[in-house]
């Protein structure tokens, strides 16, 4: 990765996460669990990076160990040059506020009860020390630019619908004015008609206060949408990572097309359907092969014996496959 | 599975150790001492420190410590100054007796939690209401007095059944006087039982009615009895283990009063007269007996369940 | 309030066929309950503090004329053997199993508070070492704790409140911590960390707060165990002693003479220790159904 | 519209509270047609009365609320006359229901040949051992062959996609003519609701089926369905074939709905948004529901409910969006 891309923003690299594997008796010595193995990427300032996945495969693990919130393993975690992964808690507190998360379920992630002008305030309180007309007016501020109304205020969140339970969660995550939002799949609970306007809000927000958004996502269309560039999971590892165009225009790894395929994309008709490949679940990883291997359409004897690292293809675009784009017939 | 069950067993291990340690304690710090309590009216400094040396109450804390736990290993319990008897030879036949007891108490109740709760889970408007009004009075019923009241009407009024006791001759006398000498105090003692239990069981059978298996049971046309016994019953049964695991100490703190109220010789009157005449040894003995029964019926239910259902649902 | 509830539509994962739809009128049958259950309470209170004002005779008095009398205008709810006139007594001795009962409940949850939040919020090794010695504590039943150390200690009003209390605050110190290790958990105190907050504040504001209601509707369950241990004490002859009446200790020296026809020496304490709790488990069910019902989404 | 040969005929179906009469119905005067090997899907948003559709097609709508009208017929018998007693004999032999949440619609402590093997014996009889053999021989065909061998494995053992297959071989157990599918993938993957998908297509060509698909996702609606029909406010909006709806919607409604949806690859341009909120059933507008957050809203439709027109399309709208978008 090119050195001279980001002084400012955010870089990662070589993020792993692990947990002890708890069974029965306390810890077993050696048995860990890698929910993140070495995944690096770069957010430069005012820009948005998609982490696309499926459940287990570890984006919303990245997005709390980006924020400190989940125990690091290994690897750094660069804010404006600046290792977080270091940090102790009370060195850390100053960057926490430049840097918000936003819940996948809004209403797990307010106070049932606080009324929602409370709910607003409280970062206000916690990291500024507001008096109370001074975090009310804050609040409303607040309210007013993610679209939502003032008469909102004494609600309790459970008076709120989900749309707007989002947006008030993402006001108050607005409230220390941070530079880095992760959002944790911010619209997958909403109807249709309100998950467009959070996107929107979104990318209003983007410009007009040059937020970076680490946009964590299952719906590659929504990520698409919002995303400059892409980074696809798959079981904590990275699989592809490049602009969203290009990975988009030629998935390279053969997980990222099958995500591709199994797209619900707005294809008019009937349109023929590409067998999605089996996802049958096999008990155990092959020790050595290529975590995809299992899964993997495309499989060749090298996918079994040696696990394939990231490599360039270029213009940004990095993929963790033997056989990149590659078209033969499966040994499966 | 297997170091799952090693795990709790372990757990229960020092949760014996610690009870143990904790009775010790207890009794440690019992103001005066036993000896005062032993000698009574009659205590002098002299005959108390004359005491507490033949009993080993003059050496350090550790030593008395360890001196309990040698004395425990070998089912050394003290000696009942009231009762002129080694307790552990005074406990076994009153041990026995309650078990009796409990177990009669603790099989009615489970039988009619089960009818009970079936019934109120599956009905809950009409039925559940009516039982759920009988589970609040029955477990806000004291248990002494529900017992009082039996014996003034059937032993006393009535004259139907021995107002208490287990009768000299209740053994000899074969299985039918054992059974009427059984009967007041096993209803007093299993009532507020079964009102719990039920209530705890009906709550679980409301909830399994409330999941969505039993609706698309009902999309594929199945019957509401077929439901209820192959669908709801079995996933409603499995908390009921562990909550008779835990009604261990309701049944012991209502054998108490029971076996007080109907002059029963079991544990609890036993702890209950010698509370009252302030025998220590023995007092201590049944503390700790109770306290390890309780563990000990703890593991069992956490063994039955871990055997009879290993997966974690719904996670 | 129901409005707000009815008119939410929160709903993650739109449509779905069989969601769980929240019953509006339901919860009337519970409301009844809580309130039936605090109105007869109150009414025992009543009957305990201002019964003696408006029925002034002195429990202690001896009337050697009038020894096991039955219920008549003279003595509303009879004599007994000492020749003691039963409604005073019943009185006095509700003053004493009421405001012990309260006392070693107080002294229970705050303890039990002190000790949950400790276990719940402390490190994982002082949560372990906590919990073990509760559940030791908890294989011994509370009625045998009392029983035990009510044959140690001198028995008055104040050593029962402090025996009472100290031997019941396991279940809260549980149920505290089970609370507060469910709520350290939740999304929105994860997010009052990345706002800067510190173990206090969450502490305070949003686990104390959040579980305080669920503690303190178990509180009244705590107070019906209590009112039945005391009396089951007394009952036992280990609590309030005589001559000093309380629910139990009437029961008791009622018991023996009841056999012989004196019905009323046990029908009325039985009856006053039964409305007791009875006033204390339908005002908790009826509390905690309510607070099952707000917290339902 | 001619109801015969239809598999699933409703007509003027209408779905309200059974205590609040003064609230609105759910669901108003609904009416639609599935045939033999068909698929139609039913597009709308939380609240738009889909899922109770589905819930009266079987009888088992929650309590609290009721059928006020309306006919249900299926493979031309009315099965709103019917006891619940003959109803039962209905539901599962010849109408299949699929839920959302594999995980909690099977039963957790009865294998899942068990339940396949339950549901055939209770409908067909026969032995046990023949019904286990068909519960095999279903399980196969749903793709689950390591499931037809051996033991019987429950429910907890299996991945949330083994789950949801195992919940289509239950709804097809007795070679039903109708499958109601209901929102059959929103718990799941994006890979393995492609999978399940196409699993269900499948089955609906080779045996026919007729197969009602609920979905808030208009972009699945219009990769499997053959029609579309979309719900709003417990009404029909626009119903029609699935090629033509997604090329030229009538209703301003649907419109929005497709034009809401991010494409791959994006467009650039802003997605369209709905502005306000779904009504509540107790505070609906006047006139056309839709009309307060409608971009074509004129003032008639504030005070009259416009009715079906076909036109195209079948649509319920005064001033619709022109044929060609």
């Amino acid at each position: 990765m090119r050195e001279d891309v980001v002084s400012s923003g955010l870089r990662v690299e070589g993020l792993s996460v692990e947990y002890a594997a708890k069974r029965g008796l306390g810890r077993t010595r050696g048995d860990t669990h890698k929910a993140l193995a070495d995944v690096g990427f770069i957010l430069p300032t005012g820009q948005t990076l998609g982490v696309v996945g499926e459940s287990g495969s570890g984006k919303t693990t990245l997005g709390h160990a980006v924020l400190r919130m989940t125990p690091v393993s290994r690897g750094r975690i660069l804010w404006d040059g600046v290792d977080l992964a270091t940090l102790s808690d009370r060195d850390l507190r100053p960057y926490r506020r430049q840097m918000q998360l936003v819940f996948q379920d809004p209403y797990e992630a307010m106070n049932p009860r606080m009324s929602i002008g409370r709910i607003i305030a409280e970062p206000l309180l916690l990291a500024y020390g507001l008096d109370r007309h001074a975090r009310r007016e804050q609040a409303l501020r607040l309210l007013k630019q993610v679209g939502l109304d003032e008469s909102l205020l004494g609600r309790r969140p459970r008076a709120l619908s989900g749309g707007q339970r989002q947006r008030v969660t993402l006001a108050r995550a607005l409230a220390t004015a941070p530079r880095l939002l992760v959002l944790d799949e911010p619209t997958s609970g909403l109807d249709v008609s309100l998950q467009a306007r959070v996107l929107n809000l979104l990318r209003d927000l983007q410009t007009d206060k040059g937020l970076s958004y680490l946009f964590i996502s299952h719906d590659l269309a929504a990520v698409a949408y919002i995303a400059q560039r892409l980074l696809v999971l798959f079981q904590g590892r990275v699989m592809e990572q490049g602009p969203t165009d290009a990975l988009l225009r030629h998935p390279a790894h053969p997980y990222t097309a099958a995500l591709l395929a199994a797209q619900p994309s707005a294809v008019p008709g009937r349109a023929p359907k590409d067998p999605a490949p089996a996802m049958n679940p096999v008990a155990d990883p092959v020790p050595g092969a290529c975590v995809y291997y299992q899964w993997c359409g495309k499989a060749l004897p090298r996918c079994r014996m040696e696990a394939p690292d990231l490599t360039s293809l270029g213009a940004d675009h990095l993929v963790a496959c033997h056989y990149p784009g590659h078209e033969t017939t499966s040994i499966h | 599975m297997t170091k799952a069950l090693l795990w709790r067993l372990g757990n229960s291990l020092l949760s014996l150790a610690l009870l143990v340690t904790l009775v010790f304690f207890m009794i440690y710090a019992t103001p005066g001492g036993p000896a005062y309590s032993i000698l009574g009216v009659h205590a002098t400094p002299a005959g108390v420190a004359a005491l507490n040396r033949q009993m080993g109450l003059d050496h350090p804390v550790w030593r008395q410590y360890l001196t309990w736990w040698d004395h425990l290993a070998h089912g050394n319990l003290g000696y009942s100054f009231t009762q002129h008897a080694p307790v552990a030879d005074l406990i076994g036949s009153y041990l026995h007796n309650t078990l009796l007891l409990d177990a009669v108490a603790a099989a009615a109740a489970i039988m009619l939690a089960i009818v009970l709760g079936l019934a109120q889970g599956a009905r809950a408007r009409s039925l559940g209401r009516i039982i759920g009004a009988g589970q609040i009075i029955g477990y806000s019923l004291p248990t002494f007095f529900v017992g009082t009241v039996l014996i003034l009407v059937f032993a006393a009024d009535l004259a139907w059944l021995p107002p208490g006791g287990l009768g000299d001759t209740a053994r000899s006398a074969g299985l039918a006087s054992l059974w009427r000498h059984l009967a007041l105090p096993a209803v007093t003692l299993a009532l507020p039982l079964a009102a719990g239990l039920s209530r705890y069981f009906g709550h679980q059978v409301r909830d399994e009615y409330r999941q969505d298996y039993v609706r698309a049971a009902r999309s594929r046309g199945l019957s509401a009895l077929r439901i209820a016994f192959r669908h709801v019953l079995r996933n409603a049964v499995r908390p009921l283990v562990t909550v008779i695991g835990m009604m261990i100490p309701s049944l012991v703190v209502g054998g108490v009063l029971t076996e007080s109220v109907f002059n029963y010789p079991g544990l609890g009157w036993l702890l209950w007269r010698s509370a009252l005449e302030q025998d220590y040894p023995t007092l201590t003995a049944i503390v700790l007996l109770i306290g390890v029964l309780t563990i000990l019926g703890n593991l069992a239910a956490d063994l039955v369940n871990t055997l009879l259902d290993v997966r974690v649902r719904y996670d | 309030m129901t409005d707000d509830t009815t008119r939410a539509q929160p709903t993650m994962h739109p449509g779905g066929l069989f969601q769980r739809r929240r019953r509006w009128p339901a919860t009337f049958g519970r409301v009844r309950a809580d309130m039936g259950g605090g109105m007869l309470f109150l009414a025992l209170v009543l009957f305990s503090w201002i019964g003696p004002l408006l029925y002034p005779h002195d429990p202690l008095a001896i009337h050697t004329h009038h020894i096991l009398a039955a219920p008549r205008s003279r003595f509303p709810l009879g004599t007994d053997a000492l020749g003691r006139n039963v409604l005073a007594r019943l009185m006095r001795g509700g003053q004493a199993t009421l405001a012990i009962s309260l006392w070693a409940s107080a002294i229970g949850l705050l303890a039990g508070l002190l000790y949950g939040m400790t276990a719940g919020l402390g490190p994982g090794w002082l949560d372990r070492a906590l919990m073990r010695l509760l559940d030791t504590l908890l294989a011994i039943p509370s009625l045998v704790l009392m029983i035990f150390f009510a044959s140690i200690v001198p028995l008055n009003e104040t050593s029962l409140a402090l025996l009472l209390g100290l031997v019941a605050w396991p279940g809260i110190a549980r149920l505290t911590r089970n609370e507060a290790l469910a709520a350290r958990e939740r999304d929105y105190v994860r997010a009052a960390r990345q706002f800067g907050a510190g173990r206090l504040y969450i502490a305070r504001v949003h686990i104390l707060r959040a579980m305080l209601p669920l503690v303190i509707v178990n509180a009244t369950f705590l107070m019906a165990d209590m009112i039945l241990g005391l009396s089951g004490l007394s009952f036992l002859g280990l609590g309030i002693q005589p001559p000093h009446a309380s629910w139990g200790g009437l029961l008791n020296s009622g018991a023996g003479l009841a056999v012989i026809g004196s019905w009323w020496l046990i029908a009325f304490p039985g009856l006053a220790i039964f409305l007791a709790i009875l006033a204390m488990n339908m005002l908790g069910q009826g509390l905690l159904a309510r607070l099952e019902g707000e917290l339902r989404e | 519209m001619t109801t015969d040969g239809l598999t699933l005929a409703v007509s003027g179906l209408t779905l309200g509270l059974t205590r609040d009469r003064r609230a609105r119905p759910l669901v108003e005067d609904l009416s639609f047609g599935v045939a033999r090997g068909e698929m139609l899907a039913f597009v709308g948003e939380s609240g738009s009365g889909k899922s109770l559709t589905a819930a009266a097609i079987f009888g088992l709508l929650p309590a609290g609320v009721q059928r006020i009208a309306g006919s249900i017929r299926v493979n031309g018998s009315e099965l709103t006359t019917l006891s619940e007693r003959r109803l039962r004999a209905w539901r599962g032999r010849d109408m299949g229901l699929i839920f959302q949440n594999p995980l909690t619609a099977l039963s957790p402590s009865v294998g899942v040949q068990a339940q396949i093997a339950e549901t055939y014996r209770v409908h067909k009889g026969g032995t046990r051992d023949a019904a286990r053999a068909r519960a095999r021989a279903l399980l196969a065909e749903v793709g689950l062959k390591a499931l037809a061998t051996g033991g019987d494995s429950y429910p907890h053992q299996l991945s949330g996609g083994m789950r949801q297959r195992v919940m289509i071989a239950l709804a097809a157990a007795c070679d039903p003519a109708l499958i109601v599918a209901d929102e059959p993938t929103t718990a799941l993957d994006v890979l393995i609701q492609a999978q399940i998908l196409d699993l269900l297509a499948r089955l609906q060509r080779e045996r026919g089926l007729a197969v009602v698909f609920i979905t808030h996702d208009l972009r699945l609606a219009a990769r499997y369905a053959d029609r579309i029909l979309v719900l709003y406010a417990g009404r029909a909006v626009e119903e029609g074939d699935a090629a033509q709806f997604f090329t030229a919607p009538r209703h301003p409604y649907s419109r929005a709905l497709r034009d809401a949806i991010p494409t791959i690859p994006a467009t650039g341009g802003r997605l369209t948004e709905i502005p306000g909120q779904p009504p509540e059933p107790r505070a609906l507008p006047a006139g056309c529901r839709f009309a307060p957050r409608c971009p074509n809203v004129g003032d008639d439709c504030r005070r009259t409910e416009p009715a079906m027109t076909f036109d195209g399309t079948r649509f319920a709208c005064l001033h619709p969006c022109a044929k060609m978008s």
